[in-house]
C-alpha cells in the first residue's frame, strides 16, 4: 500500500489495486503530466546520490473534475520499463529530489498522475545518471565576492608595504582621547587606562594596545602619570612593553613608572570592583576604555562618571557599547577601534584590511542598488545568483 | 556507603540530597549577593567555589563527552564492538603536543597543535561569514520587499535598506566626513543609536530576568513563600 | 563623596534595596498581565506546529546557569509543545554545561507524556568544537556524537537508526546564550546546509539576530524572557517565564522612572551649579 | 623551522577547509569530515591546557603565598574532589557512568546543580541591580545621539513588557508600544545590525585570510 504509506488514504477505501500496490489503470484517467526532466542534482554534500525531476503538471491537475490525487514516480535501469515506485508525491508537486542514486548508473524515470484510483499515461525521460560533482555552483557568488575581496585587501596591503601614502581619516575618537588627556595635564591628575579583561589574542586587546602606545607617548611629553590596569597577566607584561617603549621614545625613560601598570585579577567583578577604587582614591581626571568588555562595562563607566572623571570609550562589543554611549562623553563604535589603531600603527597588514573592507563596502552598495532595480523589474536570475544555499 | 544512597533516595523533589542542597544553593546566593554591600570574604569564598567547581566539571564531562568517544574508545574500542579508528591517533599525537606546552624545552610542538586549529577556525568562520553573513545579507536587501505591500510597508522597508547602506558608509574610513558621505554618516549614526538603544532595553530585560529567576529560586524552592 | 551629600549620590544600597521589593512583590502578589504575542515567536510557534506527529526535530542547549533563568523556559516550552505533538527530537549542546540542565528539563515532562528515551528522545549530551561540529553534523550526526551524554553506543540507540547528518531533521531549535550558538549554527547549518532554524536566545543577544530573522535565516526567535512567556502562552502551559513578567513590567517602569530621574536631577544640579560656579572655576 | 613548520600546518589545513566548502566531490569530503573530527579532539585539548593553566596560576599563587592564596586553595581543594567524583570509577553511584541526574543519585550532579548553578546564575543576577544603580547615577541625555539612544531604550524597555501593553491598549493599533516596538526592531534595528554583521563579516574573512597565508602570525606567540 504505497499510498497509505504517504498519508493518503482518504480514496483508499475505494481503490482497486493489483499485487505491487498500484490502483489498476480504469476508466477516465486524469491526463498525463508532461515534459519530465531529470538531471543531476548538485548539492553541498554531494557525493553523487541526487537526481533532481521535474515535470510539468497534468492539465486535470486542480481542474474542478478527474481531480488529480498525486503523481508516482518510477526508477527503472532499462529503457521502457516503469521499474521500482520511487514515491508518492501530491497534487500541484512539479519536482523530486530521488536521493538513493547510486553514482554513475543511468536510470530512466517515469511520472504517471492519478487520481486515486486510475493512472494516466508516462512521461519518461531517460537515461540520466548521477555524478560526483567538482563544484557547488550555487555557491559562486561566495567565491566570487570573497575574490575580489581578497584581492582588494592583498592590493593594499601590498601597496602599503610599499610605502605608498594611503589615506585613513583621522576619527574624530582620537581628538577626544588627546583632549582627554590634556585636561588630565591641566588639572594635574593621571590618566587611567583599562586595555578591557580581552586576552592577548584578542584583536580588540591589540588594536588597544597600538592605542596604548600612543596615549604613553602623550602623557611621556607632558609626564603624566598613566595608571593601567589589566585583567590578564599576559597583558600586563604586553602593557609593560608598551608604555615603557613609549616612554623611551619620548626621550623619557625615567618617567615611567612600571607600578602603574598593574594586575589586579582575572575575575571580572573583582576586577571592576579594583578599578573602581583606583578611580575614587587616585582620583584620575581621564578614563580611557578600550579594548574587549564585557558585563563590566556598566559599573566602570557608572564609578568614572560619578568621580566627574572625562570618559572616552571604544569597543567593538555591541552589547557594551549603549552603556560606554550613555555614560562616556565620546565612544568609538566597533569597527572605529579597529580603524584608529591602524590610523596609528600605519601596520601594512592592518592598512590593508581597513581600504579592502572599505571599497568591498563600495562594491556592495552598487550591487546591492542593482538588485533591488533588478528585483524591482523582475530580473530574477541576477538577484537569485546571489542565493547561495 | 548507605547513606549516601539514602541521600538520594526519596520521592522527587523530596530526598534529603535536594532539600540540602536547595540550602547549600540558597546560602551561597546569598554570599553572592553579599557583593551588593560591598567586597567581602563571604563572596570571595563563593567565588572560588565557583571557578574550582566550574573547571572540573568541564573537565568531567569533556572526557565522558568528547574525549572518550572520540579518542579514547576509536583507539581502544575493547569489548564495546566498535571498530577501531587507528588514524586518530594523529589527533591524539597533536593533543599530546598541545599539552607539551607545559614543559618548556618541548613547547614549542604545541604550536603544531595550534596550527592546525587555528588554520581550520580561519577557514570555516571565513566561509561561514561570507555566506551567511555577508552574501546571504546582500541578497536580503536585494530581495527587500519594497513593492505589493501597501504604503507603510514600503515606507518602512525603504528605511531599512537606507538604514543598511548609511551604516556601512557610517563605517567608511577612506574618505573624510564630508558632504554627501557627512550626511549619509549622519543618517548612519542615527540608525545605530536607535539600534543601541533597542539593544539597551533588551539588556536590561535580560539582566532583570536574572535577578527574576534567582528571587524565584529564594521565595519558591527555598523559602517557600510562593508556588 | 568627596562632593558632599547632595540627591545625586545617593548610596546606591538604596535604589538595590528598591529593585529587590519591585522584583519580590510581584512575585509575592501576582497581577497577571496579559501576554501579547510578537511576530518573530508566533513564526516560530506555527512551524513547529504544523510538523506532521512523528517527525524529528532537533532542539540545541547551548548555555549555562548564568543565563538559565531566561532561556531554561524555553527549553521546557518547547520540548512540551514538541511531545504535545508527538514529534521526536535529538538533543545536542555545544555549551558544558548544557546537559544536565537540559535533563532537568526533560524529567518531568517525560513523566507527564510518558515519552521513552532512545525511542522518542535523545539527549546526545556535550561534544566541544562550536562551529566545526555544527559543520560535521551536516555530514554526520553519529559520526560527530559517537556516544549519548549517557555514554551509549548511538548504534544502540533505536531513534539514531533513522538520523543520519542534518538533513533527517525537519527542524533545529537553537536555544542559545553566545558563542557558540545562534551565530554558528545559521552560518554552518543554515547556509550551507539549507536546515530550517528557529532559535531561543537571551535577551542581550537578540537584537544582533533580526538581520537573519529578516532574510528568513532564522524561522523565528525567541528573545528573552519575555520570548519564553510568548511561547508559553502559544502552548497554553504558563510556567516560571508568564509568572516572571508582572516582576519585570514593574521593574523596567522603575529603571525607566530612574533614567529620567536621574537626568532631571542631573541637568538641573548643573544648572545651578553653573550660576554658583559663575566666578571661581575649580 | 620551528615557525615553517605551524605555518605550513595552518596554510595546509586552511586551504583544504575553504575546498571543502565549494567542492563536494567525495575525493575532498571524506576526509575533510575526518579532519573535522580531528578538530574537535585538538579543540578538546586546548581546553585541558586552559584548566591546567588555572591550576598552575593557583599554585603558584599559594607557593608565594599572594594576597588572597586562602582562597587559591579552596579552589583546587573543591577542583580536586569534583573531579574525583566525576572520573574516580569507585566514587559514583549512578547506573550510567558518574554523570546522570540527581534522581539517579550522583554526587557529582549534586554538586553541579546545588553548588555551581546557584553560583553562576547568582553572579550575573547582580547586574539587574548594577544597571539599576546605573541607569539613575550615569545614563545622560549628554548629546542628541545619547538622547536618540535613550528614548529608543524607554520604548523597547516598556514595549516588551506586558505593562506597555496595558499602558497603551487602547491606542490605535500603530501607536501601541509593542507595534513601535517591534517595528524598531524589525527594521531600523535590523538595518543597523546588518550594516554592522556585514563589516565584520568582511572582518573576519581579512582575518582568515591573513592567518591562512602567514600574514597573521601573533597566534603562534613570541619568540622573534
Amino acid at each position: 500500500m504505497v499510498a497509505l504509506s504517504f498519508g493518503w488514504a482518504s480514496a483508499q477505501d475505494e481503490s482497486v489495486t493489483d499485487e505491487a500496490g498500484l490502483p489498476h489503470p480504469v476508466a477516465f484517467p486524469p491526463a498525463p503530466p508532461r515534459d519530465l526532466a531529470a538531471a543531476d542534482f548538485v548539492d553541498n554534500n554531494d557525493a553523487g546520490d541526487k537526481i533532481e525531476l521535474t515535470w510539468v503538471l497534468s492539465p486535470d491537475d486542480g481542474a474542478e473534475e478527474a481531480n488529480v490525487a498525486g503523481y508516482y514516480l518510477w526508477r527503472s535501469e532499462s529503457p521502457g520499463a516503469r521499474g521500482d515506485t520511487l514515491a508518492f508525491v501530491g497534487a500541484g508537486t512539479t519536482d523530486f529530489v530521488d536521493d538513493t542514486a547510486v553514482p554513475g548508473v543511468p536510470y530512466y524515470y517515469s511520472v504517471t498522475a492519478t487520481d486515486g484510483t486510475s493512472l494516466s499515461d508516462d512521461a519518461t525521460f531517460g537515461p540520466v545518471s548521477g555524478r560526483r560533482n567538482w563544484f557547488t555552483v550555487s555557491r559562486l557568488a561566495v567565491l566570487v565576492l570573497a575574490g575580489i575581496f581578497f584581492a582588494l585587501v592583498l592590493t593594499f596591503t601590498r601597496l602599503a608595504e610599499r610605502g605608498a601614502k594611503l589615506f585613513v581619516r583621522r576619527i574624530p575618537g582620537l581628538n577626544a582621547i588627546e583632549e582627554a588627556v590634556g585636561r588630565a595635564t591641566e588639572m594635574g591628575r593621571p590618566v587611567l587606562y583599562v586595555p578591557g579583561i580581552g586576552e592577548i589574542d584578542n584583536i580588540m586587546t591589540i588594536a588597544s594596545l597600538t592605542i596604548l602606545s600612543h596615549v604613553a607617548r602623550i602623557t611621556a611629553r607632558y609626564e603624566t602619570p598613566l595608571i593601567v590596569p589589566t585583567a590578564r597577566a599576559v597583558v600586563m607584561s604586553a602593557a609593560e612593553e608598551v608604555v615603557k617603549e613609549a616612554y623611551a621614545a619620548e626621550g623619557k625613560p625615567d618617567a615611567y613608572n612600571p607600578d602603574n601598570i598593574r594586575y589586579l585579577s582575572d575575575a571580572q567583578f573583582a576586577f571592576a570592583g579594583a578599578v573602581n577604587g583606583i578611580m575614587l582614591r587616585e582620583r584620575p581626571a581621564a578614563n580611557l576604555y578600550l579594548g574587549a568588555f564585557w558585563a563590566e562595562s556598566l559599573l566602570l563607566a557608572e564609578t568614572g562618571f560619578e568621580a566627574g572623571a572625562i570618559q572616552v570609550a571604544g569597543t567593538a562589543m555591541v552589547s557594551q557599547l549603549p552603556f560606554f554611549v550613555t555614560a562616556c562623553d565620546y565612544t568609538l563604535l566597533g569597527e572605529e577601534l579597529y580603524a584608529a589603531s591602524a590610523y596609528l600603527s600605519r601596520e601594512p597588514k592592518l592598512l590593508g584590511g581597513l581600504k579592502g573592507s572599505d571599497w568591498m563596502k563600495i562594491v556592495t552598495i552598487a550591487l546591492m542598488a542593482i538588485g533591488i532595480i533588478m528585483s524591482i523589474a523582475g530580473a530574477d536570475a541576477f538577484v537569485e545568483w546571489f542565493h547561495t544555499n | 556507603m548507605s547513606w549516601l544512597q539514602e541521600f538520594f533516595t526519596g520521592a522527587p523533589g523530596t530526598t534529603t540530597a535536594v532539600v540540602w542542597g536547595t540550602w547549600v544553593g540558597a546560602l551561597l546566593t546569598l554570599c553572592i549577593y553579599s557583593f551588593l554591600y560591598k567586597d567581602n570574604p563571604f563572596y570571595k569564598f563563593a567565588e572560588s567555589l565557583f571557578v574550582g567547581i566550574g573547571a572540573a566539571y568541564w573537565l568531567a564531562i569533556l572526557y565522558h563527552n568528547t574525549l572518550k568517544p572520540k579518542l579514547f574508545v576509536a583507539l581502544f574500542p575493547g569489548d564495546s564492538g566498535e571498530p577501531v579508528l587507528w588514524y586518530r591517533v594523529f589527533p591524539g599525537i597533536l593533543a599530546i603536543f598541545m599539552l607539551l606546552r607545559f614543559f618548556p624545552k618541548l613547547s614549542w610542538l604545541s604550536r603544531w597543535a595550534l596550527a592546525f586549529i587555528v588554520g581550520m577556525y580561519a577557514a570555516v568562520n571565513l566561509t561561514g561569514f561570507a555566506q551567511a553573513d555577508f552574501v546571504e545579507q546582500i541578497y536580503a536587501t536585494m530581495t527587500t520587499p519594497l513593492t505589493g505591500g501597501g504604503v507603510l510597508s514600503f515606507i518602512l522597508n525603504l528605511s531599512a535598506v537606507v538604514g543598511v547602506v548609511a551604516v556601512l558608509l557610517y563605517f567608511f574610513f577612506s574618505k573624510e566626513h564630508k558632504g554627501a558621505m557627512g550626511v549619509a554618516a549622519k543618517i548612519g549614526i542615527l540608525y545605530l543609536m536607535v539600534a543601541f538603544g533597542a539593544s539597551f532595553g533588551y539588556t536590561v530585560m535580560g539582566r532583570v530576568s536574572l535577578l527574576i529567576g534567582r528571587m524565584t529560586f529564594l521565595l519558591r524552592d527555598w523559602l517557600h513563600v510562593i508556588d | 563623596m568627596a562632593r558632599g551629600f547632595n540627591i545625586r549620590s545617593i548610596d546606591r544600597r538604596i535604589i538595590f534595596v528598591l529593585i529587590f521589593v519591585a522584583v519580590a512583590i510581584p512575585l509575592i502578589k501576582p497581577m497577571g498581565l496579559p501576554i501579547g504575542v510578537s511576530p518573530p515567536v508566533q513564526s516560530l510557534y506555527d512551524a513547529v506546529d504544523a510538523l506532521p506527529p512523528g517527525t524529528i526535530v532537533m532542539l540545541g542547549g547551548d548555555y549555562s546557569p548564568d543565563s538559565m533563568p531566561e532561556l531554561q523556559p524555553m527549553t521546557i516550552a518547547f520540548l512540551r509543545h514538541a511531545f504535545k505533538k508527538d514529534l521526536r527530537v535529538v538533543i545536542t549542546c555545544l555549551w558544558p554545561a548544557s546537559p544536565p540542565l537540559i535533563e532537568a528539563a526533560l524529567t518531568p515532562l517525560v513523566e507527564e507524556f510518558g515519552k521513552e528515551y532512545g525511542v522518542d528522545y535523545v539527549n546526545l549530551g556535550y561534544m566541544t568544537g562550536g562551529p566545526v561540529t555544527i559543520l560535521g553534523m551536516g555530514n554526520s550526526i553519529t559520526g560527530t556524537f559517537p556516544r549519548d551524554y549517557y555514554g551509549t553506543p548511538v548504534g544502540e540507540i533505536p531513534l539514531m537508526d533513522e538520523v543520519s547528518n542534518l538533513s533527517d531533521v525537519a527542524l533545529v531549535m537553537e536555544v542559545s546564550a553566545g558563542t557558540p550558538g545562534t551565530r554558528e549554527w545559521v552560518q554552518q547549518a543554515v547556509s550551507r546546509f539549507d536546515v530550517r532554524l528557529g532559535s531561543g536566545t537571551t535577551a542581550v543577544g537578540a537584537p544582533n539576530f533580526y538581520p537573519y530573522v529578516s532574510s528568513g535565516q532564522l524561522i523565528g526567535l525567541l528573545g528573552g524572557l519575555k520570548g519564553a512567556a510568548e511561547y508559553e502562552t502559544l502552548v497554553g502551559a504558563p510556567a516560571d517565564a508568564t509568572k516572571g513578567m508582572d516582576a519585570q513590567s514593574i521593574v523596567h517602569a522603575l529603571i525607566v522612572f530612574f533614567i529620567l530621574f536621574g537626568n532631571v536631577v542631573y541637568f538641573v544640579s548643573k544648572r545651578s551649579a553653573a550660576v554658583a560656579d559663575g566666578r571661581s572655576r575649580s | 623551522m620551528r615557525r615553517e613548520i605551524p605555518l605550513a600546518i595552518t596554510f595546509l589545513i586552511g586551504v583544504f577547509m575553504l575546498v571543502d566548502f565549494f567542492v563536494p566531490h567525495t575525493a575532498v569530503t571524506t576526509s575533510a569530515d575526518e579532519l573535522k573530527q580531528w578538530g574537535i579532539i585538538v579543540i578538546a585539548a586546548s581546553i585541558l591546557l586552559g584548566i591546567g593553566n588555572l591550576v598552575r596560576v593557583h599554585s603558584k599563587k599559594i607557593a608565594r603565598r599572594n594576597e588572597g592564596w586562602g582562597y587559591s586553595i579552596i579552589t583546587l581543594t573543591v577542583m580536586a574532589v569534583m573531579l574525583w567524583l566525576g572520573l574516580w570509577p569507585g566514587a559514583h553511584l549512578g547506573p550510567n557512568e558518574m554523570i546522570g541526574t540527581v534522581e539517579q543519585g550522583t554526587p557529582f550532579n549534586w554538586m553541579f546543580l546545588f553548588m555551581q548553578v546557584p553560583l553562576q546564575s547568582t553572579m550575573f543576577s547582580l547586574l539587574a541591580f548594577f544597571i539599576a544603580s546605573a541607569a539613575y547615577r550615569a545614563f545622560r541625555l549628554r548629546s542628541a545621539e545619547a538622547s536618540l539612544l535613550l528614548i529608543a531604550a524607554i520604548i523597547v524597555m516598556l514595549g516588551r513588557v506586558p505593562l506597555g501593553q496595558l499602558l497603551t491598549r487602547n491606542l490605535p493599533e500603530h501607536a501601541q508600544l509593542p507595534w513601535i516596538t517591534e517595528t524598531i526592531m524589525a527594521y531600523p534595528n535590523m538595518a543597523a545590525f546588518r550594516g554592522i554583521l556585514m563589516g565584520a563579516a568582511l572582518g573576519v574573512m581579512a582575518m582568515g585570510l591573513r592567518i591562512i597565508l602567514g600574514i597573521e602570525r601573533s597566534y603562534l606567540g613570541g619568540e622573534k
